[in-house]
């Protein structure tokens, strides 16, 4: 082979140019927003940081603290009822819609609409409305003892040990119409062969769900569980809206924690170990996942 | 020049209070623009923090006198004032110095006082004891026997909104009335975890539990709300600052009439002073700097001051202005100021962090019954232990 | 009405809204036939075959199976099994769970169950692949399960839509015997759906040709080769087609002739040679295979040039141009010729069909 | 249709339908309109819907009534009076601090901040997706899976670290800042569906374009871009929605004169003058909702295709 | 390297990360040439294609075209046109634009496009078609719409990745005479990937099998056929399979011969005889179209039992059963046999393969 022939190899950074310039802004975001910001927030939670961020390490007192703090710790715990309450009720309630709208019926546009159209709001709105349609003075209770029922009570939102199922419901309302969709899309997706293939075995419709339709839909449930779950981990406007934390803060929720003692106690360190300590709640969950979704040597598409 | 102006005020009497000062600044040939945040100092100072930290910042702003400011003028982020404060002579005028105290940093002021708040008023509803068939109280042991007969007439005793920072304050408020002054400094200004573990706070946790008492039922979130609640006489009474007068006023209720109010819960004749201040962020444009120094200026002019604090409800920082159209409230505000009965308020001694945990401390203590003042005291006595 | 018929099918209809799919169709399929379903693309048959299975409801007509008039049964209680072209085996399942799982909700005895799926695993010779879960097999092997999926329910009437066309020839030609000798030992009633003349005309006991929801003919398939009943059905069947040729018939002689561009063509060894009348416009169909080229057969000769070569191995195809017409013609893979010779052609008119040009019909 | 089942079920009941010299059951199986499983499926979906409407109604049937009637208390019932008056408070006149100019000048700010940030967003969003699934390049992935991971930091933990990036670039407090904090923010979730929107286009379209000589921004403009209409539209409608409904970054990322819509809502609902006018907030908070309403109402039929065709793909 | 070759490609190897897909690849391809790469799915024929094209990097080794090295060129400067099995039209754009496509990203003016187009759907007789989008086209009209796309850009060489499999069989075998007839009159270099063994053996000047990224054999379709060199490509090629049976050589009068349970078969005629030698192990590999059945052609002669029949029209496949083998045998449609009767079988040993039954290879 003459050299010649050789010769041409380009360098290797300059293969696929344009992509590498094109995903320019994507790798700032990646490294330097999300990378960057969470390397530098985790940094400053071993500060003393109070209302600017300053280099003054004090080891891990800012999260001794933190995990001594009653309000942390019943954030948390409102976040884990009210994260899998909200999974596990926005899927089963999401999927029952799509189900049932997946059944050939009539006015499905309609259906679709009516459910899908809280997604439309904002969570500031979304609490405003729930707020006041659980408000025990003219909300749903004043009504039903209107009606006569006078010893009825559902005051959820001023009641400590259930205001986060309160706050659940609203979420719920806003946000079950987006899972209907992705259900909905998944189960148009489904071989109609399969329904065929069980009807003539005779499995009746709601085995035929649970057993083969649902676990056919396995890509479907994580991409909404991503969608979901990122929501879950950052709820905030909801509960301020809807009763800022209280009564007492027997609703508070790690991401508000944050945002108070970032800006209203001015203790950055304080909210960025509490950032860190739900960061690496969220890795801890999502890394193997993407790990196994998009690494792994999955194969294209 | 036009000039940016943040602040939380916007509820009614608030956003009167605030014209007056518009107009001021207007009339010196200048723009007051105004950026008013609502929802109280809690949704607004991160904003304003975020703004002048991220180099945009605005003409001036409000922020409580105390320690909210502190790291920014260490930073070197605001206009140091003491020109203007040295021409207005603002060391000889404003009263009690205490407030000037909180604007100078190494010797340098920084910000404007505009008003004195304190928070030691017990406002009663006079309609709501009418109607319950039990004299107006005169003070809190008194308040705290009539409360059954207000529950018996289907009236909450004591009205507390669901924020945090209105139970805290009230729990403060009940430490200078029971606890006494000097309980109080040794608590807020020593951070004696000692005193704030002992038997006299003892009592004063148990003036809470009574409180917690009679607030149970007051459904409400913003302190207005709860204010709404004696104005329309479905509450007995509030423990709330003297801001609350401006809803009062808005309401066209009659001091001494309609509603009555008791500093220091009647019991203890202290209040403490607290208020607004504004701070001016470095400018680059010299024009805004020197607009800066107009309506810092302007803050202080005795016209404005009157005008400002009748609306707002509050007392003038300079005590040599004429203030006989204030009512009632105002007039027993101004005599106990007279006398000299004052304390600094907690937000001036203790950080904002120490705040925030206390605030935590007391919205829960409030809505959780379970909670046993002994508990909360235990917890209260390690926030101050760790206090800076 | 046959009444011996295994699946009978009276005045079926079928529309989807407005659209007609299944036209008053009727059939009567024998016990123990195997009843291939051969038509192009959108005809209707998947359709008639969901019908009979009672996945679909008919808009008019009625279905008997076994004698028993099952129109308006559900598919379960048909007596009927059916394969998917999709397999549609129950991904998450075993291979195992995928056979039983119909007799598991059906409530049959665990031991009953174990028996049939031992058996039917045997007949498929899938015992191997019990444990695997469908993702883990090749092609060939998930149609195998799916067609066990209908063995283990011990039915009458196999179903079958398609079930090897997502297969690749080699497995397709494999499955097909397969197929082939599990009907002769099953002897069951198979209805199988296919747009592959192969499959039809190897599998068939008989084959219906339907096109636009009518069946054209039903027939064996040797009869539906040979003597096709219209020019659809002549022209559907047979790979390469039947060339066709536009003509008219004349008199020659004492007998008579197809004549097309001026050449003629006698067709005195034509089996319906009495039902010819000169004068009516025909075309004329003679298969690929039934031309001879260089073959000196001693009868007419036609002279033709060979425009293309297609060696397929065993065969070879040669495209010729004869008088206007393009022809295909189908020869021993051995022989071979250039592109631009000159050959001669004698056709087989023996085993020619002639059309009528107006009705399509076969003379 | 319905009708001729009905027809069939009263005529019928137990004996199947007759048709002259046939019997037994012929025709399609009678299934009457009202069977048990019609019930079931449209009495949940029913249920469903009102509890999915009742939040609306009441928002509607508030706004429209004057607030003596709000005092009277059933918040379902519906106005005795209606009154616009509180819309056209909502809108044109409502207090904040010193401006009485209400929701409308807020609506203005809105649009825009949201029309250059979902078009910069988008367009930013949709070149990753395609990169991602055309022109992978070493590392791309990883970078992929960063930006997934950044999905689920709460936007108040990154608030300090981008105003500080903000004001070392120069741009904290003017639009282009706004613009680009939505477009980072928006970026993870609209990247994973264009992604998997372009994975999910035949490969060979791609090939094809490459050996015709169309380079990648040609192929991505002249090929991809038309074909990939209903992914637009869900990207669309996430963040119109999102952005529209935005608070934290219009109101952390702006100044007064150009606050969004949602500050100046938030503005109205909290600055309590006395009582609340639950009749002014609703009518502002349908206002201020209206925006992305309509475009739902009007694309949700694309939504759950684009949904379908770009969401679901793993 | 051979400096005429249109295309050679030189010790080309490609892995997708650990998974090696070629190895070492060299071929070289004629100017003129039809040259077919057929091999079973996932074997790395598309893979070859498409480093050909560009649209792959190769790991190792070079790539000329007409005497260039290409390796690192983009696609569009190697002078290829390329057709693909899913037709990849752009969906928006109508046929015309479709085929103008490249040439307008390549700002050829527009009168020398009209010209190309123009006469690429002349070529192709898509003339009515060009104001139409491809949703509006058949699926034969949109390959041809296709290949017009690779035409107008005046290539070298023509890449075609299986280009007809979306196609239904008619279509398929129209469309495999339209392409040849193209090569004909264009003389272009085309290479074309396949796995359906009538289109290499019609269409191909020399066939490429490929098995796991190496290439078994590269020769032209009868030489393929009828000598393949090893075990693979015998069994590839051809439908049905060769007829393999395993055996040994022995020594039988004064020749030699194949046996396999206790049954002798001469090897006489096989033409590779001298190279034979008793006592090796076997394979005897025999097509289905070279056994005779009842022939009497006067030869060795084997008993057999028809097991099953295959009727194909045209022909009649019977598998029979034959001293404890299947064997398929490829006779006239016309002849038909009871299933279970017994045959008389002679081979043509001259057609047929011995493989050494270690190396796999022809001997
Ligand atoms: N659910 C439906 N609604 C409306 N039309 C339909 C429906 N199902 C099928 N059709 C139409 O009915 C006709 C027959 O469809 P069918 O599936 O029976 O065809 P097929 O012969 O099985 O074709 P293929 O070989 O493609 O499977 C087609 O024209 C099709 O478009
Ligand atoms: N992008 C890829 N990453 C990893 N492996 C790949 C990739 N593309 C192809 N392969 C693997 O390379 C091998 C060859 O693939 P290729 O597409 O060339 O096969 P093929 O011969 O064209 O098959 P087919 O007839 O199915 O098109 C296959 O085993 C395939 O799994
Ligand atoms: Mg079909
Ligand atoms: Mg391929």
């Amino acid at each position: 082979m003459t050299g010649q022939a050789k010769a041409g190899r380009p360098f290797k950074l300059f293969r696929n140019l344009n992509s590498k310039i094109a995903s320019i802004p994507m790798i700032l975001t990646a490294m330097v927003i999300f990378l960057g910001g969470t390397i530098w927030t985790v940094v400053y939670s071993f500060t003393n940081s109070k209302l600017l961020p300053r280099l003054n390490f004090v080891g891990i007192e800012q999260y001794q603290r933190l995990w001594a703090a009653p309000r942390w710790v019943v954030s948390i715990e409102n976040l884990a009822i009210y994260g899998i309450l909200s999974l596990i009720f926005s899927l089963v309630i999401g999927f029952m819609l799509a189900a049932l709208m997946d059944q050939k019926i009539r006015f499905e546009n309609t259906f679709r609409t009516i459910f899908l159209y809280p997604f439309a709001l904002s969570f500031i709105v979304t609490g405003l409305v729930w707020q006041w349609i659980l408000n025990p003075e003219f909300g749903v209770q004043a009504v039903v003892r209107s009606l006569g029922w006078t010893s009825f009570s559902f005051d959820p939102l001023y009641t400590s040990e259930i205001v986060i199922y309160g706050v659940l419901i609203a979420a719920l309302w806003q946000g079950t119409g987006l899972v209907m969709c992705l259900m909905l899309a998944g189960l148009r997706g489904i071989d109609e062969d399969i329904w065929k293939a069980a009807r003539v075995d005779g499995i009746p419709m709601w085995r035929t769900y649970l057993f083969v339709i649902i676990p056919m839909m396995r890509p479907v449930f994580i991409t909404t569980l991503v969608i979901i779950a990122s929501g879950i981990v950052k709820v905030y406007d909801l509960v301020v809206a809807q009763t800022s934390g209280g009564p007492g803060i027997s609703s508070e929720v790690p991401a508000k924690y944050v945002y108070d003692y970032m800006f209203q106690a001015q203790n950055l360190g304080q909210g960025f170990a509490a950032s860190t300590m739900m960061l690496v709640t969220v890795a801890i969950i999502i890394i193997p996942w993407a790990y196994l979704e998009f690494g792994g040597g999955r194969k294209r598409g | 020049t036009d000039l940016e102006v943040t602040h939380w005020w916007t509820s009614g009497g608030e956003a009167a209070a605030v014209a007056e000062l518009a107009k001021a600044f207007d009339a010196t040939g200048n723009h007051w623009v105004d950026g008013a945040i609502a929802g109280s100092g809690s949704t607004a100072r991160p904003i304003m923090i975020s703004r002048i930290t991220g180099g945009d910042p605005m003409g001036a702003t409000q922020f409580n006198h105390g320690r909210q400011a502190e790291e920014l003028v260490q930073a070197g982020l605001m206009k140091d004032l003491t020109d203007v404060a040295t021409a207005g002579k603002w060391k000889d005028i404003i009263r009690p110095s205490t407030l000037l105290d909180s604007c100078t940093i190494d010797g340098k002021i920084y910000c404007a006082p505009v008003n004195i708040h304190s928070w030691q008023w017990l406002w009663l509803s006079n309609a709501a004891f009418q109607k319950a068939g039990v004299a107006v109280p005169k003070n809190w042991d008194e308040f705290v026997a009539a409360a059954p007969a207000l529950e018996k007439a289907g009236i909450v005793p004591l009205a507390v909104g669901g924020q945090g920072w209105q139970a805290s304050g009230a729990f403060n408020v009940l430490m200078i009335a029971i606890g006494g002054k000097d309980n109080y400094l040794k608590v807020f200004k020593d951070k004696d975890a000692a005193v704030a573990a002992g038997p006299e706070i003892a009592k004063v946790f148990k003036a809470a539990d009574d409180a917690r008492r009679m607030s149970k039922g007051s459904n409400v979130q913003d302190w207005n709300q709860a204010t709404n609640l004696v104005i329309t006489g479905k509450a007995g009474g509030q423990i709330m600052g003297d801001w609350a007068q401006g809803e009062f006023q808005v309401a066209k209720q009659v001091a001494g009439k309609d509603y009555t109010c008791l500093p220091g819960l009647g019991v203890n004749e202290i209040i403490s002073t607290s208020g607004d201040a504004f701070y001016f962020p470095l400018q680059k444009d010299a024009e805004k700097a020197k607009a800066q120094d107009v309506l810092a200026a302007t803050l202080l002019d005795p016209k404005t001051q009157v005008a400002f604090n009748l609306k707002k409800g509050s007392l003038p920082v300079r005590a040599d202005v004429d203030i006989s159209a204030a009512n009632d409230c105002m007039k027993k505000g101004l005599e106990i100021l007279a006398k000299g009965n004052i304390v600094t308020s907690s937000d001036q001694l203790a950080s904002p962090d120490t705040t925030k945990q206390i605030e935590d401390l007391f919205a829960e203590f409030f809505a959780n019954t379970t909670m046993t003042p002994d508990a909360a005291q235990k917890r209260f006595a390690d926030i101050i232990a760790a206090a800076d | 009405m046959n009444m011996n018929a295994s699946v009978s099918i009276k005045d079926l209809s079928l529309n989807f809204g407005a659209v007609s799919v299944l036209k008053d169709l009727n059939l009567d399929i024998n016990d123990g036939e195997f009843l291939v379903l051969l038509g192009s693309s959108g005809c209707g048959k998947s359709t008639l075959l969901n019908c009979i299975a009672g996945l679909l409801d008919a808009s008019e007509g009625q279905i008997f199976i076994k004698g028993k008039n099952v129109t308006w049964e559900e598919p379960k209680d048909r007596g009927i099994g059916m394969v998917f072209q999709s397999y549609a085996l129950y991904p998450q399942m075993t291979v195992e769970k995928n056979l039983s799982f119909g007799l598991r909700v059906a409530k049959v005895p665990q031991p009953e169950i174990d028996k049939r799926v031992a058996r039917a695993s045997e007949i498929l010779q899938i015992q191997p692949l019990l444990k695997r879960k469908p993702a883990e097999l090749s092609g060939g092997q998930r149609q195998r399960v799916a067609i066990g999926r209908a063995l283990v329910r011990d039915v009458d009437v196999f179903l079958f839509d398609e079930p090897l066309s997502n297969l690749d020839a080699k497995l397709r030609s494999e499955l097909r015997v397969e197929i082939k000798r599990l009907h002769q030992s099953l002897k069951n009633t198979m209805i199988y759906v296919t747009h592959d003349q192969i499959e039809a005309l190897t599998l068939a006991d008989r084959i219906a040709i339907m096109k636009s929801g009518i069946i054209q003919q039903l027939d064996d398939p040797t009869t539906i080769y040979n003597r096709p009943r219209n020019l659809f059905v002549a022209g559907f069947i047979g790979s390469p087609s039947m060339n066709f040729l536009q003509g008219e018939l004349v008199k020659s002689g004492d007998g008579i002739a197809f004549t097309a561009n001026g050449v003629n063509f006698s067709l005195a060894a034509y089996d319906g040679v009495s039902k010819l009348q000169p004068g009516r416009k025909v075309v004329l169909g003679v298969r690929p295979e039934h031309i001879k080229v260089n073959e000196n057969t001693g009868g007419e000769e036609h002279d033709a040039t060979v425009d293309i070569e297609e060696p397929m191995g065993a065969d070879n195809l040669l495209w010729l141009k004869h008088a206007g017409h393009t022809m295909s013609v189908r020869i021993n893979g051995a022989r071979r010729f250039n592109v631009g010779s000159k050959v001669k052609l004698s056709f087989d008119m023996a085993l020619a069909s002639v059309f009528d040009a107006e009705s399509e019909l076969r003379l | 249709m319905a009708d001729n089942i009905a027809l069939k079920a009263v005529n019928g009941g137990d004996t199947p339908f007759e048709k002259k010299s046939v019997s037994g059951p012929s025709g399609p199986k009678p299934r009457p309109v009202v069977s048990a499983r019609n019930i079931i499926v449209y009495g949940t979906l029913f249920v469903a819907a009102v509890y999915y409407l009742i939040p609306l109604y009441v928002m509607v049937v508030t706004s429209l009534k004057g607030m003596p009637e709000i005092r009277l208390g059933n918040i379902f019932a519906p106005p005795m009076e209606i009154t616009f008056e509180p819309w056209v408070k909502a809108w044109a006149t409502a207090c904040t601090g010193l401006n009485c100019d209400g929701l409308s000048r807020g609506f203005w700010n809105s649009v825009r901040i949201t029309v250059p940030s979902v078009i910069v967003s988008i367009a930013i969003a949709s070149v990753n997706g395609y990169a991602l699934a055309n022109w992978r390049f070493k590392g791309s992935e990883f970078f992929f899976a960063v930006l997934i991971i950044g999905a689920f930091i709460p936007y108040q933990v990154m608030i300090y670290p981008i105003v500080i990036i903000l004001r070392e670039i120069g741009i904290y407090g003017s639009l282009t800042g706004l613009v680009i904090v939505h477009s980072i923010f928006g970026m993870p979730i609209l990247t994973l569906l264009f992604r998997n929107y372009f994975v999910s286009l035949p490969e060979e379209l791609f090939k094809a374009a490459r050996v015709d000589g169309a380079g990648f921004w040609q192929i991505f403009l002249k090929i991809m871009l038309p074909m990939s209409l209903p992914i637009f539209v869900v990207a669309m409608i996430l963040q119109v929605t999102g952005i529209w409904n935005d608070f934290l970054f219009g109101v952390v990322f702006t100044r007064p004169d150009t606050y969004p819509m949602t500050v100046q809502l938030n503005n109205i609902v909290n600055s309590v003058q006395g009582v609340k006018e639950y009749n002014v907030n609703m009518a502002a908070t349908i206002l201020t909702g209206l925006v992305p309403l309509v475009v739902y109402f009007v694309s949700g039929r694309l939504f759950v295709r684009g949904i379908a065709a770009g969401a679901v793909k793993g």
